[in-house]
C-alpha cells in the first residue's frame, strides 16, 4: 500500500531523526519538526521513550499527533500533568532529561541556534518566535538533537543571535564554560537536516556521517555556510522504510503538513 | 462564605481591567480566555502592556485592535502555523511601535513565581551563554553565597490583572482545572486582581469535595465569569479541542491589515460578547470539536473525620 | 514501560540504604512512613542524617535505637503531645552526642527545592532579626540584582534516600497521593534514590486514568513497597487516622531509656516487618483507626482525543 | 446544661483569644494552643475567617478540633490542599495572611519570641521544638497574635534565643527595620495570656488592656519579668458565655488537653 521506493526528503528527514532516538530513555519534545520526529521514535525504534512536553507532560502517550506543543491528547493517559514551574525546575534543570530534541531558524558549525531574530535584535529584518524553552533546554538537557532543513539562510558562519548554546567556540572551548559554570548538558550531539546526518566530532565541529539517498555532496556544500567536515566513512542513511512511511501519512501527518 | 463574585464578562473587564495596566491573560495553549481578549478590545483599553508566555493569536488581535504598547513574552508565533503577523507588522522593520520584552519560558515562570511568592528575583539555571541577558538587562547575573559559581536571575512579574479560563469555579472564585495546568497559578497570586472566566459555575461542595484539584482560591479572586466555549479556538480538557481551523485560518487574515480590521469589525465589535459568537460559530462547528470518547479520572476517597 | 519495581521493605531497604547516608522519610505529619523506619533500625544501618521538618515519634525511636548521627529539621517535637524525649536525651547537656542543623519549616522545603531543581540556593524572605542565621552558619544573606534590598539563601539538601508513603502506585513506581502534600514531592526529586511505600498496587491505568494527581514519576522511582498500614500511627487521608494514643504512650515510653529498648525489642527487633506488626495491633485497633464516613472526590473528564 | 460561673483560667485564655479575631479574615493557625483558639473564633464570633495550616491547607473546615498541625480533618472539606511550597511562598510570604496565631515558651516586653532554646543553643537547658514555621509567620503575616500562659520563666527580660521576631528593641527600631528590609508583617498586635490581654503601645511594648475575671495586678506582676505597663483604661475582660464553653467541653476539647 505505501510505496518506499517514493519518499519526499522531509520523510527521510524525519524517519533518520526518528531513528537517532534509538536506545533513548527521555525526551524534551520541541515544537514543530521534532514533535513528528519524536512520536514516529515512539511507535518505532523507541517505544519505551518518555516523552517529556514542556507545556507540563511526563510520560505522554499521544493517541494522534499533537497539533502543537500542547494539546489535550498529551495529557490524556500520560504519568503526570503538572505546572511548567515544575517541569522546567525538577524534570528539565534537576537534570532528568537525556534528549532535548530542538528545530533551529539558524545553526552554525558548532551547533550554536538561533531561533529569535534575522539580523538586528533592535531592528530586525525577521523577528522569529525567540527562545521558548529551547535556551534552557539547549543548557540542562544531557544532549540535543537538532532536526532543520539546511540552506545557506539557516546553515550559516556566524548566527544573528546566540538563543541556545551550543558547543561555543568549539569543543574545548565549550567543555571548559560548562564545567565552571556547572551545566548539566553536554551539548549537540546530532543534527538531521533534509539532506544527511551530522554528528559532532572531537573539535565539537559538526560532520557529515550520512547523506540521505539521492542527496549529493555538491547539494549539501550549496546549502551550508561555511566548508562541511565530511566523515571518512560516510554512510548511506538507509530509505524509508515502508512501515515508517505508512506511520507519518496516515496516523501522524494525514494532511501533510510536515511530511511534505 | 461572603457574597457571590459572579460577573458578567462585560461588567468584570469593566471593573478591573484600566488603561495602561499590565495585563496577563495565561493558559499554555489550553485554556485561553480568548473572550476575555475580545471584551478588552470591545471596550477600547488601551497602552495595555500584555505579558504572556506565548502570545498566541488572542495576543495578535488585541495588538491589531491596538490595545497594547508593549508584550512581554518567551515565545512569539502562531503555534503549528507560523509567524503572528498583526505582531510582526508592528515589530518589524524602522516604525516598530510595539515594545517586547522577552525571556525563555523558565524565565517568563519564574517571573511570575517571584511574584506570587513577594521574592525579589527568582535564580535558574538558564541564559548561559546566549545573547538573552545581552538584549534584555533585566536578566541580570547572580552568584551563590556558597561559592559554587554564578546562575540567572528574573525580576517578579506582578500583572494588575491576570485572567485566567477554567473548567469550574464555585460563585466564591474557588478554581478547579485539570489537564495542562501551564502557570496559571503563579500568574494569579502574583496578580493585584484576578479574573477567573469558567466552562461551568458549580456548588461550593463540588469544590470542596477535592480540595487538591484548586488552583487557584476565591481569596484572590475579583470576579467569577462564567462562559462556556470561552476559550475557544484554543481548548478546554475533557470539553473540547482546539480548533486548529481557526489557527490556519488566521495566518492568511492577519497578513492583511484591512482582512483583520474586518474580522474585528464581524467577529469582535459586531457582537455582544461570548453567547453571541458561541451562536455564530454555529453547533455543527462546535460539536466537532467535542473530545472522541470520555475518559473519566475515577474517584479518590478523602474520608470524613469526626 | 520497563520491569516491576515491586519489593519486599527488606530488600528495598538493604538494596538502597547506606550506612552514613543522608535519609529522608518526609510526610508532614500525614503519610510517614514508620515501616521503612523501622526496617533501617532492623537492618542495623548506622551513622545516618536525617533530615526531616518535623522528626516526629519515628526519628525519636530511630534515634534511640542508634542508627542516626545527625538530624537536619525545622520542628522537634511530639506533635500535640509534647517533646522527643529519645532525642532529647542526646542533645540536651554538656554529653549531647546528636548533632543538630536548625531550618524553619520554609526554609527546608526551600532546601528540598533547590535540590530538586538543581540550584545553589533558595532565596526566601524569612530569618530577619532572628538568631537562626547566627547558630546556622549555612543560612546566608544575598543581596537582590536590582538593588532593592537583602533575602536569605539556604543550601540545597539533596538526600540519599527519599522514601514516602502514598495511598498508590503503579508497578513502575508512578506515585499519587491526596491529602496533606507536603514536600514530599520536592524531596523525592531532590534525592538520588528514592523508595515508595504505598498502601495500594494499583493498575497503571489507574494512573494514567488522572495524570494531575500524580506526585512522583516512576522515572525517580527506585522500588515500590506495598504495605498496608505502612504509616501508622500516622495517618493516611481517606484510609485511617492518626492513632493519637500511640503518640501519647510514646512520652512515657520515651521518657524511660530501658522502656525504650523494651519497646524496640518487642515492636521492632521482634518483628519479621509490617505485616507481623499489623497483626500485632491487632484488628479492633485499627478498626477504631477507620474514617467515620467516605468523602469521594467525584470523578472529572479527561476526555479522549484521537 | 453548662455552668458560666464556673470556669478554668485556660478557658478564659482561649474564648479571649478566640473573640480578638472577630472581623479578621485570613488567619494561619500556630500549633497548640492557637489551634483550639482559632477553631472556637471559627464557631463563635469569625464564622467567615479562613483557616491556614501550614501543613498545606487553605480554608479548612474541621469537623472536630484537629489532632495536631497536621490531621486528615482540615483536609476533607477544604477549599484548597496544596503543597507546604505552596503554601509557604504563595498564601504567607505572597502577603495574604492577616493574621498569624503563635504560641511561645519565651516572650519579651517588645513581643519578640521564643522557640527553640533555654540556656545557650549549643548547650541548651531545654531544647524546645525550634521555629516551624513561626520565624516566617512572624515576619510575613500582617499581623501577629499570640497566646500563652504568664510565667516569670515565659515572661522574660531577656529571651534566650530569639526564634520569631516582634518589635526588636521598640517601635521605632521595629518599624525602620521592618521597612528597610522590606517585610509585609506589622509584627504583633496582641497577647492573650491566662490572666489578661496586652496590646502593643506606641512604643511597641506590651500593654495589658483588660484582666481576666479572678486575675489581679499582683498576679500579673509576679508572673512577669519586668514592670508591665498598664492601660489607665484597664477593663474586666468578659467570662466565657455558656456557648463558648460548652463549645470548647463538648465538642472542642473533650478530652480536657487545653482546657483545663
Amino acid at each position: 500500500m505505501t510505496d518506499p521506493a517514493a519518499f519526499t526528503k522531509s520523510e527521510m528527514m524525519i524517519a533518520a531523526a526518528a531513528r537517532e532516538l534509538a536506545g533513548q530513555r527521555v525526551c524534551f519534545v520541541g515544537v514543530g519538526l521534532p514533535n513528528i520526529a519524536v512520536n514516529l521514535a515512539k511507535r518505532t525504534v523507541a517505544p519505551d521513550l518518555e516523552l517529556v512536553y514542556e507545556a507540563g507532560v511526563f510520560g505522554a502517550r499521544p493517541a494522534r499527533l499533537p497539533l502543537s506543543i500542547g494539546d489535550p491528547t498529551i495529557v490524556s493517559g500520560a504519568t503526570a500533568a503538572m505546572s511548567m514551574f515544575e517541569l522546567f525546575a525538577f524534570y528539565l534543570q534537576g537534570g532528568l532529561v537525556d534528549v532535548g530534541f530542538l528545530g533551529a531558524a539558524q545553526i552554525d558549525r558548532f551547533g550554536n541556534i538561533n531561533t529569535t531574530v534575522i539580523g538586528d535584535y533592535a531592528n530586525p529584518s525577521t523577528r522569529l518566535p525567540g527562545s521558548g524553552g529551547a535556551c534552557e533546554i539547549a543548557i540542562n538537557a544531557r544532549q540535543i538533537f537538532v532536526i532543520m532543513r539546511q540552506s545557506k539562510r539557516s546553515f550559516v558562519g556566524k548566527i544573528d543571535f546566540r538563543t541556545s548554546p551550543g558547543n561555543l567556540g568549539g569543543a574545548a572551548n565549550a567543555e571548559r564554560i560548562r564545567r565552571e559554570q556547572g551545566w548539566l548538558g553536554r551539548g549537540p550531539s546530532v543534527v538531521v537536516t533534509d539532506l544527511g546526518i551530522y554528528h559532532f566530532d572531537d573539535d565539537g565541529e559538526m560532520r557529515l556521517d550520512s547523506l540521505h539517498p539521492g542527496a549529493t555532496l555538491e547539494a549539501v556544500r550549496d546549502t551550508i555556510g561555511w566548508e562541511p567536515r565530511i566523515s571518512p566513512d560516510l554512510a548511506v542513511t538507509p530509505a524509508p522504510t515502508g512501515p515508517e512511511l505508512e506511520l507519518m501519512r496516515v496516523e501522524l501527518d494525514p494532511g501533510g503538513t510536515y511530511i511534505r | 462564605m461572603g457574597t457571590s463574585k459572579v460577573a458578567s464578562m462585560h461588567d468584570a473587564v469593566a471593573a478591573l481591567v484600566r488603561d495602561g495596566d499590565t495585563v496577563a491573560i495565561e493558559g499554555f495553549t489550553h485554556l485561553i480566555s480568548f473572550s476575555a481578549g475580545h471584551e478588552i478590545i470591545r471596550q477600547g483599553r488601551h497602552d495595555l502592556t500584555l505579558a504572556r508566555l506565548t502570545p498566541d493569536v488572542i495576543y495578535d488581535q488585541m495588538v491589531a485592535a491596538g490595545v497594547a504598547r508593549k508584550i512581554i513574552f518567551s515565545w512569539l508565533g502562531n503555534p503549528g502555523v507560523g509567524g503572528l503577523n498583526a505582531i510582526r507588522r508592528v515589530t518589524e522593520g524602522p516604525s516598530a511601535s510595539l515594545e517586547l520584552e522577552e525571556y525563555s519560558h523558565f524565565g517568563m515562570v519564574a517571573r511570575y513565581t517571584a511574584g506570587a511568592a513577594n521574592l525579589p528575583f527568582f535564580p535558574i539555571r538558564s541564559y548561559f551563554e546566549t545573547d538573552l541577558p545581552v538584549v534584555n538587562p533585566l536578566i541580570r547575573p547572580i552568584e551563590s553565597p556558597y561559592g559554587d559559581g554564578t546562575v540567572y536571575a528574573v525580576p517578579p512579574l506582578k500583572p494588575d490583572v491576570t485572567i485566567v479560563h477554567a473548567q469550574r469555579a464555585d460563585a466564591n472564585g474557588d478554581t478547579q482545572a485539570w489537564g495542562l495546568l501551564g502557570c496559571q497559578k503563579e500568574a494569579a497570586f502574583a496578580a493585584e486582581r484576578v479574573i477567573v472566566v469558567v466552562e461551568e459555575l458549580v456548588e461550593e461542595a463540588v469544590i470542596r469535595a477535592d480540595p487538591n484539584r484548586t488552583i487557584i482560591p476565591g481569596l484572590i479572586v475579583d470576579a467569577v465569569v462564567v462562559e462556556p466555549w470561552g476559550a475557544h479556538p484554543s481548548y478546554v480538557q475533557g470539553a473540547y479541542d482546539r480548533d486548529n481551523r481557526f489557527y490556519i485560518d488566521w495566518d492568511p487574515i492577519s497578513r492583511d491589515p484591512a482582512a483583520t480590521d474586518a474580522w474585528l469589525a464581524e467577529w469582535v465589535h459586531g457582537l455582544g460578547g461570548r453567547a453571541d459568537y458561541v451562536e455564530k460559530l454555529g453547533a455543527e462547528r462546535l460539536a466537532g470539536l467535542r473530545p472522541s470518547a470520555p475518559a473519566p479520572s475515577g474517584s479518590v476517597d478523602y474520608g470524613e473525620y469526626r
